[in-house]
């Protein structure tokens, strides 16, 4: 069991390596050692859930302590591994995924003059996932959530020299914090009422509803953040600013998922709230929905890609807090091989187009990217829930617990599916049917970029093998994968598997009749055939269709801008009021008074340093003179 | 009266006259020499006054046994840094009378006055309080046995006060060292010279007779 | 008050008066001897230079001085009207004080009983002896400097601040040479230093031999520059410098000037003797200690060194004798200093024990005192080759630059 | 036999006060110094009339030792007089007031 140390400590050695020797190692090596250490630490993730295989459900959960890392008083927080089925499920598809992603990266970061310090995010951020799963105790777990944050940060930001991407870094970074306040908050109700962080400790014990509510929320609050949910995912499609691979991994994949994570990582805590319940799984619902509805409307390839993650996203939520872990876990899972798929397809497309990310000057894709078009094709079957790949039967399995939850739940996520299908349609046909318009376009654009390739008579081409591996791999993931969890013939291996996890005292086992399965099942894919179909209906001869594209959902609703409005506004104002009627009139006034009574006095009493130096001395001698009269006082009593 | 005294064969009145008569002599030259530095506006008078005071100090410490020390007095104080103080007023030529009408602040005399005797007053009032000594006797070494004092005194600084007698031999070394550097006039060197500075001096070398040039 | 018997029964005022006696004693004795020795140097510089010298006043012209004090002490006492009048006045006591003040330490020899009172031949034997010596040659700088400066007239004041100059420097000299002396005896009574001078063969145990001659050397040099003697005596080099701190004095206030001179030379002399000759030391005479007998014939003997010096050597230049003062003797006198008590320090006492032969201080620091002298004749004779050649070299260059326009 | 201490310390006292009014008073820095070496004196007796008081050597060693002091403070300090001079031929203490605020 040893290999348990090897899966953080590759990552961390490989980002340490990178951190010091990156510009020494130069181009191909940086990432081939980056993609060795994402291997190596997935394969000792396999032997650790093998070994974990080959026991007792029960003793699944196995805890490594690394180190004492904060030894106070009573308090001893371990840096300490806790292998359990979940941890060791969330390893397996973030270096699984991430190793595909690194390898991917290879090719796709060509060139680039900082190619060491990508893969040395790469790592760190692999290194930060990890310990942010594998923590046995919540305070270890923030500091791999603060890592993830900060390599995310880096990430998006990695050109740094686009103002795009560096506002886009910042906003990221700015919006997790405020989840990440919420994760604190939580931090400091545990210390408070358990005086440990330890999940042994703390998911074992019996708390009143209130409190279950209060901390409960926070910890979502955290999971909002990270995950973006209402109110805060604006941050995740502007993260489209950084490298595809960077979607893909952290945006899709992996990051957004820390958020599912911790739900399910705090379900024995959940399960004592309801109100929380009806709170994540209500934001979850309106997440999908209004996320879904945004999505038809952008025309940046992986804009749509950003939008449908934070609709999916949603729908995980909806699953956890109708009480199916399993589902929304599945659903991640799920999530995770089709959407990385279709962002490193996109990221494939972008790569062929010379960095085109808008789906208008893009089209008839389908001839010259002769692996890149079936990988999409077949993600976006998965994602838009079409049979028999993966998203139908996760997304299934979420509607019928929302459908136990509660109808209108169901609802939102039915409709959710038919906007899926259309604006994932709608991004297909764009994209690799009709007309080829990138051609136009480069030469609009005229000679600033690389477009001359186009002029010269040449076309598309397709990626790298480094770049397509990965893409053929997740592929058939997004064929297969659904059999890990598949709803019958005893296929239904993750449920199993997290079963000791979510016991029914955590969430009680539901039973949806097997006919309402059936419809439910039935309703769906026809809501998906038919967002499907109208997709093409409207977008196989069109480029523009005005009316269905209204500029509010063009503008995502007008949030961002009214976010900046309502909040931003007042907060500016607020600040210039502190700014410059409380530093700058009560602060600095206190301060000049300060200053200016130093100075005034001085003005006076530098009459008295006149330069002669016998006038000093007149004035030492006259204290010896004082302290002489007070020692004879104090001599004489 | 003069039989009385040779008749004394002990000789301790006499001593005792003696011991006192040396004092007196003692205090009447620390005085007037002080008064004089003090009053005299003249600087080389200043000196020789402060010779007379320092005088009047070796007497003072031969009175009470402090031979060495009084040798010592004379021979640094006197013989060096007053003729030190001498050599400094010829030198730079400031033996002029010094103008002690023109005081550019106005308290400055009549409060240094003042302070002096509130001092004084205070010095004599502690004094008084602690009936003049106050201390644990014979703390390095007594000053009364057998051996001179000159054996005592050498005794203590080279064993209880090696280590700042060391340090006043450094200390002396750098105030030399500083001295010579404060009072050097700089002279540049070949380096700081202006080429055009460098061809004249050649020059002017080549042209001197060689057997006179370098002669020291 | 040192080892005087006279003082066992403390004092009173038979005590009081004898040392009274004592002190007008020596003042005699000082100015007599001064009387004698400008008779002597004259006589003697004139045979030297194979001539006469004064010969009429008194038998053999012997009283020459007296009529030229008296002659002095007639003329008109003038003081320039720049001058500062008391310093002026004062100056030449100044300078007269120290020097006879001087001899009270020294050693005459033997011990003498007046009035059921000893007393030796000694005004006063103060513990630290050796620094009265330092204390007076420091403090007669003050008659030159203030000589000088009194008389309000530019030359002296020069001439003040150039015997000041060289006084102050080679008194560092005179205090480390001494040094040695104290080091090897153990003493700064100069009673002390003279007794430990004593014994069968008298002269080896002499503080020449002790201290392996050199520091003799170096104290004799400077104690001439100490009093601005010949071949030191640029303080009123009158061909060259146009006179010295004494130019405004004349009468009896040159006078005093004068008999300081002398007496200065009879006081030093009188220390070398007690410091490095044994003082009154010498061979009995049919049993008695004949002490001042021998003490008087070692003076005459110094005293007739300087004035041979004087005769035959040539007056340095200033920059010469400052670098002589700080660049060799000072060096000099330290390295001995060292030495000395180097081998003080691992010598076994007195010099008669056992152990390596080299150990034994007379032979020890008579090796090392030879082969110092030996190495600085050996640099001089360098020295001079190479100045010799150096002007052959420039006398050559020049007859070639000459040859060649 | 001898004189009592307090009359070596009354006089020491009244040598400071003497020569802490000289440093006031006088304008010429050299005698400004030879008021601090009055001072110093002062101190030097009461250091010796305590000695004898208390029968201790160390009195007189740290009289040994101020006059060392005094040695090297003279040498430096004259010194830098003959610097000042250098620069502006004015040998008064408050000729150097430039330094004031």
């Amino acid at each position: 069991m040893n290999a348990a140390y090897l899966i953080p400590a590759l990552p961390l050695i490989g980002a340490i390596v990178l951190l010091f020797g990156g510009r020494r190692l130069r181009e191909p090596l940086s990432g081939w050692l980056a993609t060795i250490m994402a291997v190596g630490s997935f394969v000792a993730t396999v032997i650790v859930w093998v070994s974990l295989l080959g026991k007792q459900a029960s003793a699944r959960s196995i805890d490594k302590n690394i180190f004492t890392w904060v030894p106070v008083n009573s308090l001893h927080v371990n840096a300490g591994l806790q292998l359990d089925p979940l941890s060791i499920l969330w390893c397996l598809f973030v270096t699984g995924v991430g190793s595909l992603i690194t390898l991917y990266s290879i090719g796709y970061m060509h060139g680039d003059p900082s190619f060491s310090r990508f893969f040395f995010l790469l790592n760190a951020f692999v290194f930060s996932m990890i310990v942010l799963v594998l923590a046995d105790n919540y305070l270890f777990s923030f500091f791999g959530w603060e890592g993830v944050g900060f390599c995310s940060y880096g990430l998006i930001g990695f050109w740094f020299d686009r103002d795009t991407a560096a506002v886009a870094a910042k906003k990221a970074f700015v919006t997790n914090r405020v989840g990440d306040y919420g994760f604190m908050i939580a931090l400091f109700l545990l210390f408070q009422h358990f005086g440990s962080f330890n999940y042994r400790d703390v998911l074992h014990s019996h708390l009143s509803g209130s409190f279950a509510t209060g901390l409960a929320l926070m910890l979502f609050l955290g999971a909002v953040g990270k995950s973006a949910q209402i109110p805060l995912y604006m941050w995740l499609p502007d993260a489209m600013e950084g490298p595809t691979p960077v979607s893909a991994l952290i945006h899709a994949a992996t990051m957004v998922t820390a958020g599912v994570y911790l739900v399910a990582r705090s379900a024995p805590i959940i399960h004592f709230s309801s109100a929380a319940q009806w709170t994540i799984s209500i934001i979850g619902a309106a997440t999908a929905l209004l996320a879904a509805t945004i999505a038809c409307n952008q025309n940046d390839i992986k804009r749509v890609l950003a939008y449908s993650t934070v609709s999916q996203l949603g729908y995980m939520f909806l699953g956890e807090g109708s009480g199916d872990y399993g589902a929304g876990i599945y659903h991640t899972v799920m999530h995770a091989f089709f959407k990385a798929l279709l962002f490193l397809s996109a990221g494939a497309v972008i790569h062929a187009l010379h960095d085109e990310q808008n789906m208008k000057r893009m089209g008839n894709l389908r001839r010259y990217l002769p692996i890149t078009f079936p990988a999409f094709m077949i993600g976006f079957l998965a994602l838009a829930a079409i049979p028999p790949f993966d998203g139908f039967w996760s997304k299934d399995a979420i509607l019928a617990a929302a459908w136990h939850k509660s109808p209108a739940l169901w609802a939102v996520g039915v409709l959710t599916a038919f906007l899926t299908a259309y604006y994932m349609t709608r991004q297909v046909v764009l994209v690799f049917f009709g007309q080829s318009r990138w051609f136009d376009h480069a030469k609009e654009r005229g000679a600033a970029g690389d477009h001359h390739v186009y002029e010269a008579g040449g076309v598309p081409h397709e990626a790298p093998a480094t770049m397509t591996v990965p893409l053929v791999i997740l592929a058939a993931a997004s064929v297969l994968g659904w059999l890990l969890d598949a709803p019958f013939g005893g296929l239904d291996f993750i449920n199993k598997w997290l079963a000791p996890l979510f016991p029914p005292t955590v969430a009680p086992a539901f039973s949806v009749a097997t006919g309402t399965k059936w419809l439910i099942g039935l309703v769906s894919v026809a809501f998906a055939l038919a967002g499907l179909a109208s997709g093409v209906a409207a977008w196989r001869r069109a480029v523009d269709r005005p009316r269905l594209e209204p500029a509010v959902l063009e503008h995502a609703w007008y949030i961002d801008e009214g976010v900046s409005r309502t909040v931003a506004g007042p907060l500016t104002r607020m600040a210039n009021t502190f700014s410059f009627v409380i530093d700058g009139r009560l602060v600095d006034g206190l301060v000049r008074a300060v200053s200016g009574s130093f100075a005034a006095s001085g003005r006076q009493l530098r009459r008295v340093q006149t330069g002669y130096v016998r006038n000093y001395a007149l004035g030492i001698s006259a204290g010896a003179v004082i302290i002489l009269f007070y020692v004879s006082l104090r001599a004489g009593s | 009266m003069l039989a009385a005294l040779l008749a004394d064969s002990s000789g301790q009145a006499l001593a005792h006259a003696s011991a006192w008569a040396v004092f007196a002599v003692g205090a009447a030259m620390i005085l007037t020499g002080a008064l004089g530095v003090v009053l005299l506006r003249n600087p080389v008078h200043c000196a020789l006054m402060l010779v007379i005071t320092l005088f009047g100090i070796a007497l003072e410490f031969i009175d009470q046994s402090a031979d060495f020390l009084a040798a010592v007095q004379i021979i640094v104080y006197a013989g060096a840094v007053v003729i030190l103080f001498l050599f400094v007023i010829m030198f730079l030529g400031v033996d002029r009378k010094e103008a002690i009408s023109a005081e550019p602040t106005r308290f400055q005399r009549p409060l240094a006055v003042l302070l002096g005797v509130v001092a004084l007053v205070e010095i004599l009032a502690l004094s008084r309080i602690d009936h003049w000594s106050a201390g644990t006797p014979s703390q390095s070494g007594a000053l009364s046995g057998p051996g001179s004092n000159v054996q005592k005194l050498g005794q203590a600084i080279y064993t209880g006060y090696l280590l700042p007698f060391e340090m006043t031999a450094a200390l002396l070394v750098i105030a030399v060292v500083a001295a010579v550097v404060l009072s050097r006039r700089h002279q540049p060197s070949a380096s700081e010279m202006s080429e055009l500075d460098q061809e004249e001096l050649l020059s002017a070398r080549r042209f001197t007779p060689p057997d006179q040039g370098d002669q020291s | 008050m040192g080892s005087d018997p006279l003082f066992a029964n403390g004092l009173n005022l038979a005590v009081w008066l004898i040392l009274l006696g004592k002190v007008l004693v020596i003042f005699l004795i000082v100015l007599l001897s001064v009387l004698f020795m400008v008779m002597y140097e004259r006589k003697a510089v004139a045979y030297l230079g194979v001539r006469y010298g004064p010969n009429r006043a008194g038998p053999k012209g012997w009283l020459q001085s007296l009529a030229d004090g008296t002659k002095l002490l007639f003329k008109e006492a003038f003081t320039p009207r720049n001058a500062d009048k008391a310093v002026y006045k004062a100056a030449p006591y100044l300078m007269l004080v120290p020097i006879m003040v001087a001899f009270s330490i020294v050693p005459i020899g033997g011990r003498i009983t007046i009035a059921h009172h000893t007393t030796e031949l000694q005004l006063a034997d103060p513990q630290w002896g050796i620094l009265f010596l330092l204390m007076t040659s420091g403090l007669a700088v003050y008659g030159v400097i203030l000589a000088g400066w009194a008389s309000g007239s530019k030359y002296p004041l020069l001439g003040s601040v150039r015997a000041s100059a060289q006084m102050v420097s080679y008194e560092a000299v005179l205090g480390l040479t001494t040094a040695t002396v104290v080091l090897v005896t153990g003493s700064l009574s100069t009673s002390t230093i003279v007794a430990a001078q004593s014994g069968h063969w008298s002269f080896v145990h002499w503080n020449l031999i002790h201290t392996a001659v050199i520091p003799f050397i170096l104290f004799s040099i400077a104690i001439t520059a100490e009093m601005t003697r010949a071949p030191f005596d640029l303080v009123e080099a009158e061909e060259e410098l146009s006179g010295g701190y004494n130019l405004e004095y004349s009468s009896i206030d040159f006078a005093w000037f004068y008999l300081a001179e002398y007496a200065a030379l009879v006081t030093n002399s009188a220390i070398i003797v007690t410091l490095w000759f044994g003082g009154p030391n010498g061979p009995t005479i049919d049993g008695h200690s004949v002490g001042p007998l021998w003490f008087t014939v070692k003076v005459l003997v110094v005293l007739y060194i300087f004035v041979w010096i004087r005769a035959t050597l040539p007056r340095f230049r200033y920059d010469q004798l400052m670098d002589l003062g700080w660049k060799r003797l000072i060096p000099a006198s330290l390295i001995m200093l060292m030495v000395v008590a180097g081998f003080q320090a691992t010598s076994t006492s007195g010099g008669n024990g056992a152990g390596h032969w080299l150990a034994q201080r007379e032979w020890g620091l008579a090796a090392v005192g030879g082969a110092f002298v030996l190495g600085a004749l050996l640099w001089r004779a360098i020295d001079v080759g190479r100045q010799a050649s150096e002007v052959e070299e420039a006398r050559e260059s020049r007859l070639s630059l000459e040859r060649e326009s | 036999m001898s004189v009592p201490s307090a009359w070596y310390l009354v006089l020491a006292a009244v040598l400071f006060g003497l020569g802490a009014t000289g440093l006031l008073i006088r304008r010429n820095v050299l005698v400004m110094f030879m008021c601090i070496e009055l001072m110093l004196n002062a101190v030097n007796l009461t250091f010796v009339t305590f000695s004898r008081d208390l029968n201790d050597i160390g009195g007189q060693v740290n009289v040994f030792f101020v006059l060392v002091v005094a040695a090297a403070e003279v040498v430096v300090g004259l010194a830098i007089i003959v610097a000042m001079f250098r620069r502006r031929a004015a040998a008064t203490a408050d000729d150097i007031h430039i330094l004031k605020g």
